[in-house]
């Protein structure tokens, strides 16, 4: 331990606070992080303000794991004072690099956003219809809040990315891996992922035999056979359009991939390859049947854009639903 | 005074069946509007909806996925692959708003010139009721081109 | 991205006025003004008729002269000209798959006739998209890979015998093989043969002979196929003799000649209950051994097991002309037997089959029609005897026949063992349970995976004269492989990047033509293209959700650059815009 | 005049089983090998020669086809018992058209010779019958009639020769087929 | 026979000078406008027909012994009545090409010095008017053409069928008769089910359907328009004409189609008088189609 | 270049086209020969094929163009085979090209000159329902897609001549003999359609509406006459009814052929689909008199018709259609054998499904090739059982309609039994592709 220690920013946008916490279960590791590393900005952990960050000269930090979403002002701003500020700028986890959970909203606008949070949904209880507003006057003076945006972005839609840590959150093994090859100066070309090449199903131990299927169950429906490929037995499993690195965890619990390693190397749209990969196989080879009927079969996948753009509604070509005004 | 709106249409056609569907409306001079832009694929099979989704991207206001007939494919089933993924990601456009009416799958044999001519009026009328495409309107923070 | 590794490209455009087919309509100088401007596009020009021998001089000349290295001719429809302007290039020294047609006529110019401008404006489209597409082209080989000149049949039935016999008479090598003791198959049950009548032991016996005197035919008796790998040309194939011997096989086409059997019809009709009811091939065999006794009247019950309504729906094809012929033999062994054929629908077509059913109806045979909603019934009468009660659907009356044998004319049905072979060959079997072939109708003997064939009544229910067409065809078709030893196989197919290919098997799932096969590496599956085998239709491509598949000269990034360049509208659209 | 729509009804009603030893197989036999009857038994049961006869289209009892096929059966009695037989207009469109070049109404008309002889004879051929073997002619011309003809200017009507008919037809038994016995 | 020269038998069968004389008057007058000699045959008998459905051997007799008697002055027969043509023909063809049978018959006739030999033809007046005077022959010597008329026709089945034997106009589309009545300047119209039977034959046996058969013949030329009905054949003449007002009466119709027996038709063309062709005879008078046509 | 290498194959339809390709692609030199300006034959008339419902150009087009393209085949288009002699091995044979008046080389197929072309004369490709002009290609996709001059319909204007840019017309052009030296024949002269004229109680050829089952095939078929608009011919109405007759001259013995053409019931019950897929309004009927159905998926092709598409079938040959002549509305006759009731039904369009029968010409090719025939005019087999491709004569071979009743996939099978055969022969007389 010779060299300076390097500088770690920590960033939490719009996102669950998983991420936060994959940092932790990287467990004893995290003593690795503090031998070679100094935290100088973790809002969640220590009590550093932005105007500290602000007098940070540009490039003083070496690398920001930046996790969320960007859907305020304040989180793009931030974004963009943390781009300046470092030399390295990860998007950490889902949400930062494909929008994840929260790029859901991107099938609403804001409007329908605050109406659903705060006016329809049964648990709320807001008689006077309050919704939040960027500025709100009270006897003090006015009180300023960042302005929510209509539109989820990813982090690379708003700043340059340098690496990308996908997972939801990224799993430990994985940041550590990132950890170790920062640590070691190994880093690989900008802009890469850092995620194996390849999708889910290498890592899936479930045997795998024939991917024809005619019927679609979700995941309460059967009890699947415990060795045998989930998708094969028809629960839709985003594995083979999902990038690996997380060593098929949900998968080993019985649960089906839901995408949050986001599209693999040479695919740009995770839900449109997963579209075209399920489509394909299901109802193959019963064309000939008479019962054969392409709307029936494929009626039984209810909600695409849910299923399969889970993690990746931001980040995908369409990007959001077109509201009519 | 603004111009009439004129679709832009991109068509993925099968090299056996609609292709030659196409070859032979214009063999045999039925005209129709000139609104469509043909990209030939041996298959239409070959068609992964992120290319239909990347037409959109790009401007493209009507998508057409046109095959051979079921039972007819050169390749045995492909048709029936792309018939699938259409209907599935016309849910998906349907969930961005964009309306499904803008992505068309249809069959067309080497015969049905007419049949051909009669679809890409048709769409092209669709897609005129329409208006554009809305993925070219500008929004939030993304520009996309306007033709 | 790949290309800029590459070499640079030069365009050529080459833009066809077709005399006044499309300069007509299109301002072709325009087209070729704007051609100028787009991206890598060197050299542009117009000419009469590209197709015309000097048209294709003009295209030779300017690769050399501007060095070349794309070249793209906007005219007609590549379904026809392609090929012309392909060897055009290879002439010139660039590979054809470095070529590239706009479509300017039949999509454009003849169905735009009276909007030229608009149709210049889609000509420029189309040109950009075939420069889009072009500046991605890659240049592609066609792969050979070598043939055994070795077939095998599977199957020792007249179909197989025939397949043989033709296949070495063209001087391959053949190995037969039939599971039974005895080569004949189904031939070996039979009395005489329609519609010759001639014996069909005669002429089993004489083409049994020949297989067996034929040095370039190996016979392998009571021998089943025990498995096969690889793909046309190269299969290996591993052969069970009883319990312990194998050989092992190089072949280069296989044949698939396994026959049908016969449908047992227990419980219906009284069958297995009176043993005065028997199939007709039972009464085949009798008729053979000179077993029968004098009955005084015999029914014959067509249709037995067959279409009906749901289960064995087909029509077997030869049972009609069977009871025909064993009608007639019975009357003719016994005159005073009468002779009751109780049909739904007689089967008689074909150029000789009318006449032998007029021969049986002047030779007195009694033609019963009966509805499928009232069969027959066949119960106990007194004697022994049976009593057979029949509506006469063309009478309109119930008709009460005593009649001491009854024959039941069954079906021909798939083997039990047709399953395991269809998995082993990977050649599907249809819901008639019979080998499903390619093409119902321009494929018919022959499967979609390359080098394997089919003929005979493994195909589907037929008579001996239409195994006999069938088998000689299927020595054509296997024949054409090994004849050229060499095979050059599609050049636009798929390839898998085992770096990314991450073994989910979909594309194996939805390939019609199993040319994908799973590898193991390192205890991970991938999987790997047959080359010989795929088509290049790019469903796998598509349907990859990790994009390990590249289809070669229909890649995704040719194909999005089309896209991209079609509406016209799209600058490159980065993450940024 | 003969009831023979009723007689029809009564054929075409149902009949409780018809049994194989109610058939005499010889039939068709004999049937073939009179004159005109010779390919009966290639009859296929097309129908044509039913659905193209004008008198079937309006007599519920005529089926010349089901004839055909009662005849290929042996239904003998039943054939040749049946009214409705006499029905046929001998108008020959079904021998025209028979695909199988039966000719039907030639088979007909061998039924009802057959019929005759087994003692059915509809009145009106007897009248016919004893007119040509009294006068030579089919009807009974009046006197008067001829006696018109004059006034007419048309030349006389030639008298017939029964005499001679009467040498030609005994040989064959005509009288005494029509004296057999008679409703 | 000599060049021009055109002679037969006539022979009338039984129906005609029974009950028919109109048909055979006319025909007398225009054959000899058209310069065709007319034999009367002598002892002549029925052609046998009737006696078919009782014996089909008294037939032949019959139709033989008829045939032996025109041989004897070895001239042909033209028949007026469908019936008998038929008859004489297909029975002259029958002995003409079965020796078995031909022997068989003249072993019968030879009881009264008679033999077949097969040296005369049969045939009905429309073949002798078409093949033998000739279309061009009758145009000629048309004085009055009767233009404007709209008439059907209806050949009745004998002199079609079986086509085996008389064969000299397609059964299906007969068009001897057609060319027969345009030559008169006639319009002949074409009318569902041109084909069909008139239902005579079964006159004798019952007595619905064949008044059924003429009243559905009649409806479909009634339907086209035609002003009358023109017939070749003494039952047909029966069943249309004579019966018309039956039909009429029992099937409560109205018809009043006038129906002309072929040479009544064509006399008219050639000048003649309507008394000359005993138009007087019909029951449904021709008046207004007189009138039009300036007779 | 060894002469005796080659083989002879005569006519270019989907049997034809299939043995040549079998040759070819093996590495046989081929020389087809088709006596029309275009191969493709009866198969590029239909608009689907049963029991797929295949579209018929669809899956033969490529066949053509793969015929055409092939080096190993010369495509002998408008050409007869005049003179046969020699033996197995070694044949020689003289072929009459018939001049096009159109030089293959220069005509690119553009289309200008029959655009100009002021004569009209009935399209025989759409069975004389449609018409073309006097210089033609048959059909859109004729291959080769050159034009051809109909001498006996041409007016010598030349306005064709001065449309063509590529001065591709040549009046002067005469017709050629080539002589060929091959060692195999095969013949695949298929068949034509017995004359439903001769049938005349169904007013064929006098009642408008009245149609074959290839002309109806042509009024279904998207590039047929109508362009694939269901509507009656004679006064352009869309129909409500339309029955099929089987049977009409086959099986028969007087007039007709006594046997079974195999392919109508099942045609007819493809065209009955095809009108209810057209306009479920129309109904169908199909009056048979036995259902054929022996073939792989026809009996459930013909379920499928019953059940799910509604075709009707009857079984019966209705004895007479008789038009009224003031609608053009046809009403069948028939007995419903199985009801044993005379009815009558009106249709708007009556569709003859007639016998089909060798083609007359191959009376003449018979001669010419000294094969002989059997009772109905089919090329005769050598042995119907073991030898069904081979004729009396060694070294010519027979696939196809032309060797008796067959569908497309029989004929496809057997035309490859025929290229096994022929190639045996230059095997043998070569000594070649020994092993």
């Amino acid at each position: 331990m010779s060299k300076e220690k390097l500088k770690f920013a920590f960033y939490w946008a719009a996102s669950c606070g998983g991420c936060e916490i994959a940092v932790l279960d990287i467990n004893e590791k995290i003593l690795d992080v503090v031998a070679i590393a100094d935290i100088v900005f973790w809002p969640v952990a220590i009590d550093i303000k932005y105007k500290d960050v602000e007098a940070m000269p540009d490039k003083s930090i070496d690398v920001c794991f930046f996790n969320g979403a960007i859907r305020t002002e304040e989180q793009e701003h931030l974004a963009k004072l943390l781009r300046k500020k470092s030399k390295v700028l990860v998007a950490f986890g889902s949400c930062a690099h494909q929008g994840g959970i929260p790029g859901l909203a991107n099938v609403a606008n804001k409007k329908e956003v605050f109406e659903r949070a705060y006016l329809q949904s049964p648990s709320t209880n807001n008689p006077n219809s309050v919704t939040p507003k960027t500025s709100f006057k009270v006897p003090e003076g006015e009180l300023k809040l960042p302005e929510f945006f209509d539109t989820v972005k990813t982090l690379d839609q708003t700043v340059d990315v340098d690496y990308y840590l996908p997972g939801c959150p990224p799993p430990s093994a994985q940041v550590a891996k990132v950890v170790e090859a920062i640590a070691k100066n190994e880093l690989p070309p900008k802009g890469s992922v850092l995620a194996p090449e390849k999708s889910v199903c290498d890592e899936c131990p479930r045997k795998k035999e024939d991917k024809k299927i005619s019927k679609i169950y979700r995941v309460y429906e059967i009890t699947p056979d415990p060795e045998r490929c989930l998708l094969e037995q028809g629960i839709i499993c985003m594995g083979p359009a999902t990038r690996g690195g997380c060593e098929a965890q949900c998968i080993s619990a019985n649960m089906p991939c839901t995408g949050c390693g986001g599209p693999c190397p040479n695919e740009v749209e995770q839900g449109a390859a997963m579209i075209s990969a399920l489509s394909s196989i299901l109802g193959v080879g019963g064309e000939r049947d008479l019962d054969y009927d392409a709307e029936k079969m494929i009626g039984q996948v209810k909600d695409p854009l849910g299923t399969f753009y889970k993690y990746s509604l931001p980040a995908s070509f369409l990007r959001r639903r077109r509201i009519k005004k | 005074m603004t111009e009439e709106f004129e679709p832009k249409i991109v068509g993925f056609l099968c090299n056996w069946c609609s292709y030659a569907g196409a070859d032979l409306a214009g063999v045999s001079r039925i005209q129709y509007p000139p609104n469509l832009r043909i990209i030939r694929v041996m298959c239409s099979g070959r068609v992964d909806p992120a290319f239909i989704l990347e037409a959109f991207r790009s401007g493209a206001d009507g998508v057409l996925i046109a095959g051979c007939h079921p039972g007819d494919c050169h390749y045995i089933a492909g048709n029936y692959k792309a018939q699938r993924r259409g209907i599935l990601l016309k849910k998906l456009l349907e969930q961005f708003g964009v309306e499904p009416q803008r992505l068309k799958i249809e069959f067309v044999s080497a015969s049905e010139g007419a049949k051909f001519a009669a679809v890409v009026k048709e769409m092209v009328e669709t897609i005129k009721k329409l208006g554009p495409s809305p993925l070219k309107v500008q929004m939030e923070g993304l520009t996309y081109a306007s033709g | 991205m790949e290309q800029s590794q590459k070499e640079t490209s030069r365009i050529g455009v080459f833009i066809c006025h077709c005399g006044i087919n499309i300069g007509g309509v299109v301002n072709v100088p325009e087209v070729v003004e704007y051609a100028k401007t787009l991206p890598d596009v060197v050299y542009a020009e117009d000419n009469l008729y590209t197709c015309s021998s000097d048209g294709l001089n003009k295209i030779k000349e300017s690769i050399a002269k501007y060095n070349l290295n794309r070249v793209i001719v906007a005219s007609c429809t590549p379904r026809t000209h392609e090929p012309l302007f392909r060897a055009t290039c290879e002439e010139a020294g660039v590979n054809k798959y470095l070529f590239e047609m706009a479509n300017i006529r039949e999509h454009c110019s003849w169905a735009h006739m009276h909007e030229h401008e608009r149709a210049t404006e889609k000509a420029k489209d189309i040109v950009r998209m075939a420069v889009a597409k072009a500046r991605l082209l890659q240049p592609q080989t066609e792969p050979e890979i070598d043939v055994t000149p070795s077939a095998l049949v599977i199957g020792g039935g007249i179909s197989g015998i025939i397949a043989a016999l033709c296949l070495a008479d063209q001087r391959f090598k053949v190995s037969l093989v039939e599971k039974e003791p005895e080569l004949g198959g189904m031939l070996r049950n039979l009395h005489k043969l329609y519609p010759t009548m001639q014996d069909a032991s005669e002429g089993l016996e004489h083409f049994i002979q020949a297989v067996k005197s034929n040095k370039s035919i190996d016979v392998f008796t009571s021998t089943v196929v025990k498995e096969v790998k690889g793909f046309i040309g190269n299969f290996k194939v591993t052969l069970q003799k009883g319990n312990s011997e194998t050989a092992n096989l190089d072949i280069g086409t296989i044949v698939v000649a396994t026959g049908a059997t016969i449908f047992e019809p227990v419980g219906m009709y009284g069958y297995g209950e009176h043993e005065n009811v028997i199939t007709q091939l039972q009464l085949e065999r009798l008729l053979k051994e000179g077993q029968l006794k004098k009955p005084e009247k015999v029914v014959m019950i067509q249709c037995v097991g067959s279409r009906e309504e749901k289960g064995r729906t087909y029509c077997s094809r030869v049972c009609c002309m069977t009871a025909l012929k064993n009608a007639m033999f019975i009357r003719e062994l016994y005159p005073e037997t009468d002779v009751y054929l109780l049909y739904r629908d007689l089967q008689t077509y074909g150029q000789h089959y009318e006449h032998h059913h007029r021969e049986a109806q002047e030779k007195g045979i009694r033609f019963i029609k009966y509805a499928q909603e009232k069969p027959p019934e066949v119960v106990a009468g007194k004697n022994g005897k049976l009593e057979v009660n029949v509506y006469h659907a063309l009478l309109g009356e119930q008709i009460k026949i005593e009649s001491d044998l009854v024959v039941l004319s069954t079906p021909l049905i798939q083997h039990k063992d047709a399953k395991e072979l269809s998995k082993m060959l990977k050649v599907p079997l249809g819901s008639d349970g019979f080998f499903f072939e390619a093409h119902v109708k321009l494929r018919p003997i022959e499967f979609a995976t390359d080098g394997i064939y089919v003929c005979g009544t493994a195909h589907s229910p037929k008579d001996t004269a239409e195994s006999v067409s069938q088998a000689f065809g299927v020595a054509s078709r296997a024949a054409i492989p090994m004849a050229l030893k060499r095979l050059r196989t599609e050049a636009i197919t798929a390839l898998v990047d085992e770096d990314l290919c991450s073994g989910c098997r979909i594309c194996e799932a939805v390939c019609e033509y199993s040319a994908i096969e799973m590898q193991e590496k390192e205890g991970k599956q991938t999987s790997k293209v047959l080359e010989a085998l795929c088509k290049g239709c790019g469903t796998c491509g598509a349907s990859c959700p990790t994009g390990a598949i590249t289809m070669r000269h229909f890649t995704d990034n040719q194909l999005v650059a089309q896209v991209r360049a079609a509406p016209q509208v799209a600058k490159e659209v980065t993450k940024h815009d | 005049m003969l009831q023979v729509e009723k007689g029809g009804a009564k054929e075409t009603e149902q009949r409780a089983v018809l049994k194989i030893t109610d058939m005499d197989p010889k039939f068709k036999y004999e049937i073939s090998k009179i004159p005109g009857g010779e390919k009966i038994m290639l009859c296929f049961q097309c129908g044509t020669c039913t659905s193209d006869c004008p008198v079937a289209r309006f007599s519920g009892a005529y089926r010349p086809r089901q004839i055909i096929r009662m005849t290929q059966l042996g239904l003998k009695k039943r054939v040749l018992e049946s009214e409705s037989l006499w029905l046929c207009a001998s108008c020959f469109t079904c021998t025209d058209r028979c695909p199988q070049d039966v000719k039907v109404a030639d088979i007909i008309r061998v039924l009802k010779n057959l019929a005759v002889k087994e003692g059915y004879v509809p009145p009106v051929f007897k009248v016919l019958a004893s007119s040509i073997l009294d006068t030579g002619y089919a009807y009974r011309i009046p006197e008067m009639r001829i006696k018109k003809r004059e006034e007419l200017g048309l030349p006389s009507l030639p008298k017939g020769n029964p005499q001679s008919l009467a040498k030609l037809t005994e040989r064959i038994g005509f009288k005494k087929l029509l004296e057999a016995k008679s409703e | 026979m000599a060049e021009g020269e055109l002679k037969y038998f006539i022979f009338l069968g039984c129906a005609i000078p029974y009950r028919v004389s109109a048909y055979e008057i006319s025909t007398r007058k225009v054959m000899e406008k058209l310069g065709v000699k007319l034999e009367e045959m002598p002892e002549f008998n029925c052609c046998g027909l009737p006696m078919d459905p009782v014996s089909h051997e008294m037939m032949l007799l019959l139709a033989a012994r008829n045939l032996c008697i025109a041989e004897e002055k070895n001239m042909s027969i033209m028949a007026l009545c469908p019936g008998c043509a038929g008859t004489l023909n297909k029975v002259n063809t029958m002995l003409k090409n079965d020796k078995k049978l031909r022997e068989e018959i003249n072993e019968y006739l030879k009881v009264d010095g008679l033999e077949f030999k097969g040296i005369i033809e049969v045939k009905h007046l429309i073949q002798v008017l078409n093949d033998d005077v000739g279309l061009e022959k009758i145009t000629a010597a048309v004085k009055k053409s009767l233009k404007g008329l709209k008439v059907a026709e209806h050949n009745g089945c004998h002199v079609l069928r079986p086509k085996e034997y008389m064969g000299f106009d397609d059964p299906e589309d007969p068009k001897v008769l057609k060319a027969l009545i345009e030559a008169t300047g006639a319009e002949c119209l074409d009318y569902m089910d041109e084909a069909q039977c008139c239902g005579a034959p079964t006159a004798g046996i019952n007595d619905k359907i064949p008044l059924q058969l003429s009243r559905e013949k009649l409806t479909h030329i009634r339907d086209v328009g035609a002003q009358a009905l023109i017939t070749i054949c003494p039952f047909c003449h029966m069943m249309f004409e004579t019966n018309q007002m039956r039909i009429e009466r029992m099937l409560n119709e109205k018809f009043g189609i006038p129906t002309l027996h072929y040479p009544q038709l064509l006399g008219l063309a050639l000048g003649l008088s309507p008394e000359e062709l005993a138009l007087d005879e019909l029951r449904v008078k021709p008046t207004e189609q007189l009138k039009q046509i300036g007779i | 270049m060894e002469a005796n290498k080659s083989i002879l194959v005569i006519g270019g339809g989907i049997a034809g086209i299939q043995a040549s390709l079998d040759l070819a692609s093996r590495g046989m030199k081929v020389y087809l020969v088709e006596k029309t300006p275009s191969i493709g034959g009866r198969m590029s008339q239909l608009d689907k094929t049963f029991p797929t419902m295949d579209c018929s150009m669809c899956i033969l087009a490529p066949k053509m163009i793969e015929c055409f393209r092939h080096p190993n085949i010369t495509l002998l288009t408008y050409s007869e085979v005049k003179e046969v002699k020699g033996s197995a091995g070694n044949f020689r044979v003289k072929i009459l090209k018939k001049p096009r008046f159109v030089d293959l080389e220069k005509c690119t197929g553009c289309g200008e000159c029959a655009q100009h072309c002021p004569v009209e004369v009935p399209n025989e490709f759409d069975m004389g329902l449609g018409v073309r002009k006097a210089i033609y290609v048959p059909f859109p996709q004729a291959v080769p897609l050159k034009y051809t001059i109909d001498d006996e319909n041409c007016i010598k204007c030349r306005l064709c001549q001065r449309m063509c840019k590529a001065g591709s017309i040549d009046y002067d052009q005469q017709p050629e003999t080539i002589d060929l030296n091959v060692g195999a024949i095969v013949v695949a002269t298929g068949f034509e359609l017995f004359d439903a004229r001769t049938r005349s109680e169904y007013g064929y050829g006098k009642y408008q509406n009245v149609l074959t089952s290839l002309e109806f095939e042509r009024l279904l078929s998207a590039s047929g006459p109508t362009g694939g608009h269901l509507l009656r011919l004679s006064d352009g109405r869309i129909p409500r009814r339309i029955a099929f007759i089987q049977c009409v001259g086959s099986r028969s013995l007087k007039g007709g052929v006594s046997y079974c053409s195999s392919a109508c019931c099942v045609y007819a019950t493809k065209e009955g689909i095809l009108i209810r897929e057209h306009n479920p309004e129309c109904e169908v009927y199909v009056f048979y008199n036995d259902l054929k159905v022996f073939g792989k998926g026809f009996q459930e092709f013909v379920n499928r018709a019953k059940d799910e598409w509604g075709v009707k079938y009857v079984r019966a040959l209705p004895g007479e259609v008789v038009e009224d002549p003031k609608t053009g509305d046809l009403t069948i006759w028939y007995e419903d054998t199985t009801e044993n009731v005379t009815k009558n039904m009106k249709a708007d369009i009556v569709v003859l499904c007639p016998a089909l029968v060798p083609r007359v010409a191959s009376k003449e090719l018979a001669g010419i090739l000294g094969l002989e025939l059997d009772e109905f005019g089919f090329m005769k087999s050598k042995d119907p059982l073991f030898a069904p491709v081979d004729t009396n004569r060694p070294g010519i071979y027979i696939c196809g309609y032309c060797q008796g009743p067959k569908d497309i996939p029989e004929s496809v099978a057997q035309a490859s039994g025929s290229a096994a055969r022929a190639a045996e022969v230059i095997i043998v007389a070569t000594g070649k592709e020994a092993h």
